[in-house]
């Protein structure tokens, strides 16, 4: 049997991010993102396939910050896609994802350049993981070497394990079988991620008809998967 | 460095172990070795993941994990769904967890040393290090000394007590930085005056529709990171659309503030008189329902909101917009925050806040079921007191052998409470901590212990929110290095000591587990007889009961008004012109997190700052001093001094500097080794605790300039043109 | 005339012998590479002899039907059987040297996937292939020996053929 | 060298002097005073033999420099590109700066000897060689930088479409793709051109030689024995060529300035980019082929063959060119300046009082005031040290130009969280100094193995032009080659 069309969506609700970075250090831990040292990290090659990016607004005392957690928004019209010469970085028309082949990269970093969200990270150098470290790095993720781009998959190999397993027991996925680690563990629910395709599940009842949803960079047509709810505001009688 | 392909993972997988490259001549891509198990572990397939249930220690709070392991390497942590603290979720401390089991830098085994503070270990054997701490303890008897952290398990802390009763030895010690900047000891003093029941007060954001926040960073590393995080949540997306609505009074933005409706930028130390002021314009008024009137009237101070508005710097009309909103709410609730805790007359500091929820009959929003009335400790943080008393101790030379375990005192301690000095009247101190930190290194005799994925014990959840619990832990692999489990140790050790041996009858620490934990019964898992208990509980992750207890009958101890004072600041004004704001760093906590590489090279959320430390300053204050972002400054306070680089700050009062705690370590590994300034420095002691609250201090540029680590971009940031970018 | 014969012969020379020797070079190693030969094993494991008397594939390597790796069987699994069978065979007894000292016995891989692959038998068998396809007819070798060279076009002949051609080609499917 | 020595050394003109005094412009930029072919091809062959002390000291130089690019190549290669000061966002840096740059003077000597010809501007003709070897070292260099780029150098092959057991192939979507395949058939191309007029030369210099030189022409000149069908043969490949390639020439540069222009990277996303790189390349090409011309006659003696006259033709190109180029650039500052878009504000704000002023400025001088403020003058025009100083400033402005569009750019984008500054570091520092010495070394290296200055084609102008004594008057008379 063969499995059902997937869009998967990754809704973020600003409102209540609550910045804590427990999905940054999930991610790493995930998917065998290195840590750069200091001295890298200042020359502004840190890489966190997933970010916060906080925002100053106003000026003090009616200043506020806000937090926007950014990751591969793997947008349906990605402008990265094209210009890559050797489609290290394509699309998956099944999982409507947007692919990067390690192996294939040789790194022109035409990607990063054409990439408005810059959610893409270059190898640098050789990840270094000093032993005993190296025990932890997950088997199903490809650990990248120097000279390649890499980005956030939406944790593609827990999607692949789970499609497995359904197909084996030859029943459809269920709704929240699959969750890319930085969801899994956001602790305010955040993050909400599920198939935009199936009306029951939870992205697709989250976003219908709500008001507060829009897409970061809009304007430029990538059609992203991430869908952003912007920040509220409650009503108070004083 | 040795590059892992992917590929070397799939050797892995199908050999069940590690997979080696033959080195040699021949082609590398080839002739692999794969070596099977001898015996295979049960239920293990090569390259099919196993989850095991176990207890996070990375911090008091005590959240269940559950923890991915595959061919025998622990791979992933993540919340457990069904552990009622934290329902599957897990915040950053929890995710690195990993990296303290997989540190490169922790002790290989047992080691030894001739001169104190060299740091130059002899390893010696299990037995040797064994025969050697048998000794001292023997000659030692009530001559001992336990120090432990809020995170010691309860079952070794247990253990401890016992031995400390048997050999009459003064009860062990619970102390470190953790708790100390948490407020722990002081919040469950306080919750005792206030409910009269001894634990850690719970807030249910959940129910709350308006919450002031007297500086409580409760979505940062406080109480509970997780469950705090996870109730925000549900208090921003109540039933029927309802979205709660957050005032944040504290004198430097935290990442609550950040997400605060309203973010009042208060004068340090002024948290308690606003309050006073608040409850004083309620009864006033008087505002809100009429039952609140009586109640506001008996615990309202005399105080006069005018002088109140002077100190804190915020307006009186915004004062009593304050209390309008509180008096407007349906179901208002006040969380004092963990600075009045480090405050002298801490009690009352907290009562005036507490006495909010008083009035609003919030108390229902700031209670939690009960502890599990049994047998099982959990650790209660000793105050302040305690610790003086045993430095003293120490220094008089009454301690012959000190045992710490869970807790770093020459890193947490400033050097003003004199640690260093006192452990050098100790004739024998043994460390039992897994890397040799800062006291370690000040240790004649190093045990390690096994890190909590390797180790036995339990963890009675507190603050237990809807449901009491007490975690289970289990090891999860088997040990990365030649570490032994401190319960054993004390076990084997006290065989020999006839006063102690009848106290600690037991084989080892599964056998002593095995008999405590069944006694709680059949929880949520179910089971009846003993095996099964104790099994359920593990496969688990703890035990709980089916449905919340009702909630215990209390009503508040408070009768008469509160009368709390603005505190004393250490240094005068003149000479020391700016307030010292210190916090935990969100992802190092006290400093533990140190040592992992994960939580120093992820950004910090509100100055996304990697590696460093920093001093945050207000923009006009940076312009007066003449400092950009890195340029180093020389921080001095009347108990010491360090230096830092200039982070230059927005959302931070132009009095008031703040500092992260949590690097600073002169060993504790390579990541955390000479790395940044350790700002506890900076803080004395006082009668009832350390100053960390309630300190000046004054600035003088150092000419130094240092590249910042930041993840953003500051220019972009500052200049930046985020509306365009972001419509929300 | 002469003299510049003579140079360009010298030319030839100065050129030609170093470009021969990278050739020879460049031949041996790729030859060693190209080559498929079983792999020298620390105890000599003689499948046809297993299968001749109807151990089935999936006996030993039981964990293909429900693991993405196929499995090499335990050092208890191999005595499970020859603490009985065969003992007096001098390679059971090499084996049973492994048993009684309690340690692993250092297998030399046979079939080699290029970096980058994730791979999992489960999935494959399930699908109703059997190992023969893959791993040739190992009935019929007194050593495992690999008979295809595992690459990228192997693998997409394959899928290639497939009913669901379409999802098999993308990448996703074995790069991650 | 001056007008008076060129005479002094044209002494067998049976032109009266009065005659060269009148209307001499046209004369000596054609030519006018022939000579024999003999001492022609003496004043073109005698300087490769003399191998002078400068001549080493160059190699010497020159070369070292290009093995610290070798040596910096495979540092960069074994530990990563890490090395050098790129980061995120900023992936691009010196060596596309360095790529475009080349290119971009490798438009000029297509330009001249292509274009020129099949505009039958005759006066080109002594200087179409030395422009020909620049345009295809200036390419060979320029094509090496996206290999020094690109992280993994040793997986270049996949670009190239070829079989392959993976079953893939590369991508022609991508714009590198494009490029990839617009410089090679340039490079090619120009490579085959400036061959085919070689011929003639080979065969002069064949049969003028002896020893290893006389075996190299021999087999370069490929029998040419110049019957008169070889030269039709010739004349019928020249003529393809020359109007083969002046399309491609267009097609490459503007194929370049794709891979900028179709990125959404604001400041990149401009339509008018092509000819802008295109006028861009030949304003930096002509300023190249100057200093190149400029230092052949001062080195090589070519006095008689290059003379003020041509320097001035340049130099009116170069005006030109730069008033061409001034317009474009003007086009692709104000309309982003209209739209005000935050990205393009951001990018011009640093461009006009960011860090990037300085740069900017110095480009505007260099590309703008300099030339306009000098080049009017004739006296300027006509002094190949002038020129020289002129054309270096030139090449300055369009280096920083192409740093200003590639890593300056690049830092400013559409989320202001992720800026970024660049600052190059040593590896491409001397990567880049390695590039220039490698065109610098090629140049110096041929000067001694070719003949930089195309003697067939000087002849064939000298017998197309002529002076006559009719009565008392001189007459210019002008012959058509047949077609």
């Amino acid at each position: 049997m063969t499995l059902a069309e997937h869009k998967w969506t990754m809704v973020v609700d600003l409102d209540k991010c609550t910045g804590c970075g427990a999905c940054v250090v999930a991610c790493h831990a995930e998917n065998n993102v290195p840590i750069v040292s200091e001295e890298q990290t200042i020359q502004g090659r840190a890489m966190h396939w997933m970010r916060i990016e906080r925002y100053w607004e106003g000026s003090y005392p009616e200043i506020k910050a806000r937090f926007i957690p950014l990751m591969c928004q793997q947008c349906e019209r990605a402008p990265c896609e094209p210009v890559c010469p050797v489609y290290a970085t394509l699309h998956s028309e099944r999982e409507h994802l947007n692919l990067q082949v390690y192996n294939r990269c040789v790194g022109t970093r035409y990607c990063q350049n054409n990439d408005p969200y810059k959610v893409r990270f270059f190898n640098f150098f050789d990840p270094i993981f000093d032993e005993p470290l190296t025990q932890q790095l997950n088997p199903d993720v490809t650990v990248r070497s120097a000279g390649v781009m890499e980005k956030c998959t939406f944790c593609v190999q827990r999607i692949r394990r789970a499609e497995e397993r359904a197909r084996l027991e030859e029943r459809p996925l269920a709704d929240g079988e699959v969750l890319p680690a930085c969801v899994q563990t956001c602790p305010p629910g955040a993050l909400v991620f599920g198939d935009l395709n199936d009306e029951a599940s939870a992205v697709s009842q989250l976003l219908s008809g709500n008001a507060r949803q829009f897409k970061l960079l809009e304007h430029l047509g990538t059609e992203p998967s991430v869908v952003y709810l912007k920040g509220g505001t409650s009503y108070v009688s004083t | 460095m040795a590059k892992i392909s992917r590929r070397d993972f799939i050797k892995m997988g199908a050999a069940g172990l590690l997979a080696t490259v033959l080195t040699g001549c021949q082609n590398p891509r080839r002739w692999v070795t794969l070596e099977p198990y001898v015996i295979p572990p049960e239920e293990q397939l090569a390259g099919v993941a196993t989850w095991y249930a176990s207890t996070c220690r990375q911090c008091p709070a005590g959240c269940g994990i559950i923890v991915r392991v595959m061919n025998g390497r622990a791979l992933k942590i993540e919340g457990n769904p069904k552990h009622p603290l934290n329902k599957g979720k897990l915040c950053a401390r929890g995710q690195a967890g990993l990296q303290v089991l997989y540190n490169p830098d922790r002790l290989p085994g047992p080691v030894q040393q001739t001169e104190r503070g060299s740091g130059r270990f002899q390893p010696i054997s299990w037995e040797e290090g064994l025969n050697t701490l048998y000794d001292r303890l023997r000659q030692a008897g009530s001559g001992t000394a336990i120090w432990t952290g809020s995170t010691t398990s309860g079952h070794l802390l247990d253990l401890f007590e016992r031995f400390a009763a048997a050999t009459g030895a003064p009860s062990p010690l619970v102390f470190d930085l953790y708790s100390e900047l948490n407020g722990l000891a002081a919040l469950e003093n306080a919750d005792r005056a206030f409910f009269g029941q001894n634990r850690l007060p719970t807030y249910n954001l959940e129910q709350a529709d308006v919450i002031l926040s007297f500086g409580a960073d409760f979505l940062g590393p406080w109480l509970s990171q997780v469950r705090y995080g996870m109730a925000f949540g549900a208090f921003r997306s109540q039933s029927l659309g309802k979205r709660g609505y957050l005032v944040q009074l504290e004198p430097r933005m935290s990442i609550t503030g950040a997400k605060a409706d309203w973010w009042l930028p208060i004068s340090p130390g002024t948290e308690a008189l606003v309050a006073q002021a608040l409850a004083r314009i309620i009864a006033d008024g008087p505002l809100g329902p009429a039952e609140w009137a009586t109640k506001a009237n008996t615990l309202a101070s005399e105080i006069d909101v005018s002088s109140v508005a002077a100190a804190s710097g915020i307006p009186v009309t915004e004062l009593e917009q304050l209390a309008h909103i509180f008096a407007a709410a349906t179901r208002p609730l006040a969380i004092p925050g963990n600075a009045l805790a480090a405050q002298d007359g801490q009690g009352t500091a907290i009562a005036a806040v507490q006495a909010l929820n008083a009035i609003a009959g919030a108390d229902g929003l700031a209670l939690s079921p009960d502890s599990p009335a049994t047998s099982l400790l959990k650790p209660q943080v000793s105050p302040f007191g305690d610790v003086q008393a045993l430095i003293e101790r120490m220094q008089a030379g009454d301690v012959q052998v000190l045992l710490i375990h869970g807790a770093n005192p020459v890193y947490d301690l400033p050097e003003s409470a004199r640690v260093v000095d006192a452990l050098a009247h100790v004739p024998f101190v043994v460390s039992f901590g897994p890397i040799a930190d800062e006291t370690g290194v000040q240790a004649d005799l190093v045990l390690p212990d096994r890190t909590y994925l390797e180790s036995w014990g339990y963890d009675v959840t507190s603050p237990g929110f809807d449901l009491p619990a007490v975690g289970s832990q289990q090891p999860v692999v088997t040990p990365v290095f030649d570490a032994h489990s401190t319960a054993d140790v004390l076990l084997t050790v006290t065989r020999g000591i006839p006063t102690a041996a009848a106290a600690l009858p037991w084989s080892d620490e599964v056998a002593f587990l095995k008999e405590i934990i069944p006694q709680l019964g059949p929880g949520a898992a179910g089971g009846l007889d003993t095996d099964v208990l104790w099994s359920r509980f593990l496969q688990h992750g703890g035990w709980w009961p089916a449905t919340a207890p009702p909630p215990a009958p209390h009503t508040p101890v408070l009768s008469q008004s509160v009368q709390a004072e603005a505190p004393q600041f250490q240094g005068d004004e003149q000479e020391y012109p700016y307030f010292l704001h210190l916090y935990m760093s969100d992802l190092l906590s006290d400093g533990r997190g140190a040592d992992q590489p994960w939580l120093q090279g992820s950004p910090d959320p509100m100055t996304t700052v990697a590696w460093q430390t920093w001093v945050e300053i207000h923009p006009q204050t940076a312009q007066k001093l003449g400092v950009k972002d890195g340029d180093v400054v020389h921080i001095t306070s009347p108990a010491g001094e360090i230096e830092a680089p200039v982070y230059i700050y927005p959302a931070i009062r132009p009095n008031t500097i703040a500092v992260p705690v949590g690097q600073g370590h002169t060993d504790y590994g390579r990541y955390a080794r000479k790395r940044g300034s350790n700002p506890m420095d900076l803080v004395g002691t006082t009668s009832e605790g350390l100053a960390w609250a309630t300190t000046r201090v004054k600035i003088t540029p150092t000419g130094k300039k240092i590249a910042q680590a930041g993840f953003e971009n500051k220019a972009g940031v500052d200049e930046g043109f985020i509306n365009e970018a972001f419509p929300g | 005339m002469h003299a510049s014969r003579n140079r360009t012969r010298a030319l030839a020379t100065i050129v030609g012998v170093p470009l021969a020797i990278l050739a020879v070079v460049a031949a041996y190693f790729f030859v060693s590479w190209q080559v498929q030969a079983a792999p020298e094993q620390p105890a000599p494991m003689d499948h046809a002899a297993m299968t001749k008397k109807g151990v089935s594939c999936l006996f030993c390597h039981s964990d293909a039907l429900k693991s993405p790796a196929a499995g090499i069987p335990s050092v208890e699994k191999c005595m499970g059987c020859h603490q009985t069978i065969k003992t007096d065979s001098p390679k059971i007894e090499e084996v049973a040297a492994y048993w009684h000292r309690q340690e692993p016995i250092p297998w030399a891989r046979v079939n080699q996937l290029p970096r980058f692959v994730y791979f999992s038998h489960r999935v494959h068998v399930n699908a109703g292939l059997n190992c023969e396809l893959c791993h040739g007819d190992v009935a019929q070798m007194q050593a495992a020996e690999p008979v295809t060279k595992m690459n990228m076009g192997w693998c997409l002949d394959c899928h290639e053929q497939q009913p669901d051609a379409g999802q098999l080609r993308d990448c996703v499917i074995c790069h991650q | 060298m001056s007008v008076r020595e060129i005479e002094s050394q044209s002494t067998q003109d049976t032109v009266p002097e009065d005659a060269i005094a009148t209307d001499s412009l046209r004369r000596r930029r054609l030519l006018l005073d022939p000579r024999p072919a003999t001492r022609m091809s003496a004043d073109v062959l005698d300087p490769m033999d003399r191998a002078t002390a400068r001549f080493w000291v160059a190699f010497v130089i020159l070369g070292g420099l290009v093995a610290i690019w070798g040596v910096t190549w495979l540092y960069q290669m074994i530990w990563g590109i890490g090395v050098t000061g790129l980061n995120r966002p900023v992936m691009w840096a010196l060596y596309i700066v360095n790529f475009v740059y080349f290119i971009g003077i490798g438009h000029a000597g297509t330009f001249i000897s292509a274009a020129l010809r099949a505009l039958k501007i005759e006066w080109r003709r002594p200087i179409s060689r030395a422009a020909e070897m620049l345009t295809v070292f200036a390419l060979t260099t320029a094509a090496m930088f996206p290999l020094v780029h690109l992280g993994r150098t040793w997986k270049f092959y996949w670009l190239m479409p070829y079989p392959n057991q993976r079953q893939l192939w590369p991508s022609y979507h991508s714009p590198l793709l494009w490029d990839l395949t617009a410089i090679l058939t340039y490079l090619s191309c120009s490579v085959l051109f400036a061959y085919l007029s070689l011929f003639p030369d080979l065969a002069m210099a064949r049969d003028r030689t002896r020893g290893w030189r006389h075996v190299l022409y021999k087999t370069l000149a490929l029998g040419w024995r110049g019957t008169e069908r070889e030269w039709a043969t010739h004349k019928a490949a020249l003529n393809v060529f020359t109007y083969a390639i002046i399309p491609v020439m267009f097609s490459v540069h503007t194929i370049v300035s794709w891979d900028f222009a179709m990125a959404i990277q604001p400041g990149w996303h401009s339509t008018v980019f092509g000819p802008y790189f295109v006028i861009g390349a030949l304003f930096s090409g002509v300023g190249a082929v100057i200093m190149v011309l400029a230092l052949l006659r001062k080195t090589m003696r070519f006095g008689y063959f290059l003379r003020d006259e041509h320097f001035e033709g340049m130099a009116l190109f170069l005006l030109l060119l730069s008033m061409a180029w001034a317009y474009f650039y003007f086009n692709d500052y104000l309309v982003p300046w209209y739209g005000q878009g935050p990205a393009e504000k951001a990018i011009q704000e640093l461009l006009s009082h960011g860090w990037a002023a300085p740069l900017w400025f110095l480009m505007l001088f260099s590309n703008i005031l300099l030339p306009w403020a000098t080049l009017w003058s004739r006296r300027i025009r006509r002094s190949a040290g002038a020129l020289f100083f002129i054309s270096i400033f030139v090449q300055i402005g369009m280096y920083i130009e192409r740093y200003l569009i590639v890593p300056t750019t690049l830092g400013r984008n559409e989320l202001p969280f992720d800026w970024g500054i660049y600052v190059p570091h040593l590896p491409e520092s001397l990567i880049t100094l390695g590039a220039f010495a490698l065109v610098g070394f090629l140049y110096v290296l041929i000067s001694r193995i070719i003949p930089l200055i195309p003697v067939w084609e000087v002849l064939e102008g000298q017998m197309l032009h002529g002076l006559r004594r009719i009565g008392k008057a001189v007459v210019q008379t002008r012959a058509e080659p047949e077609e």
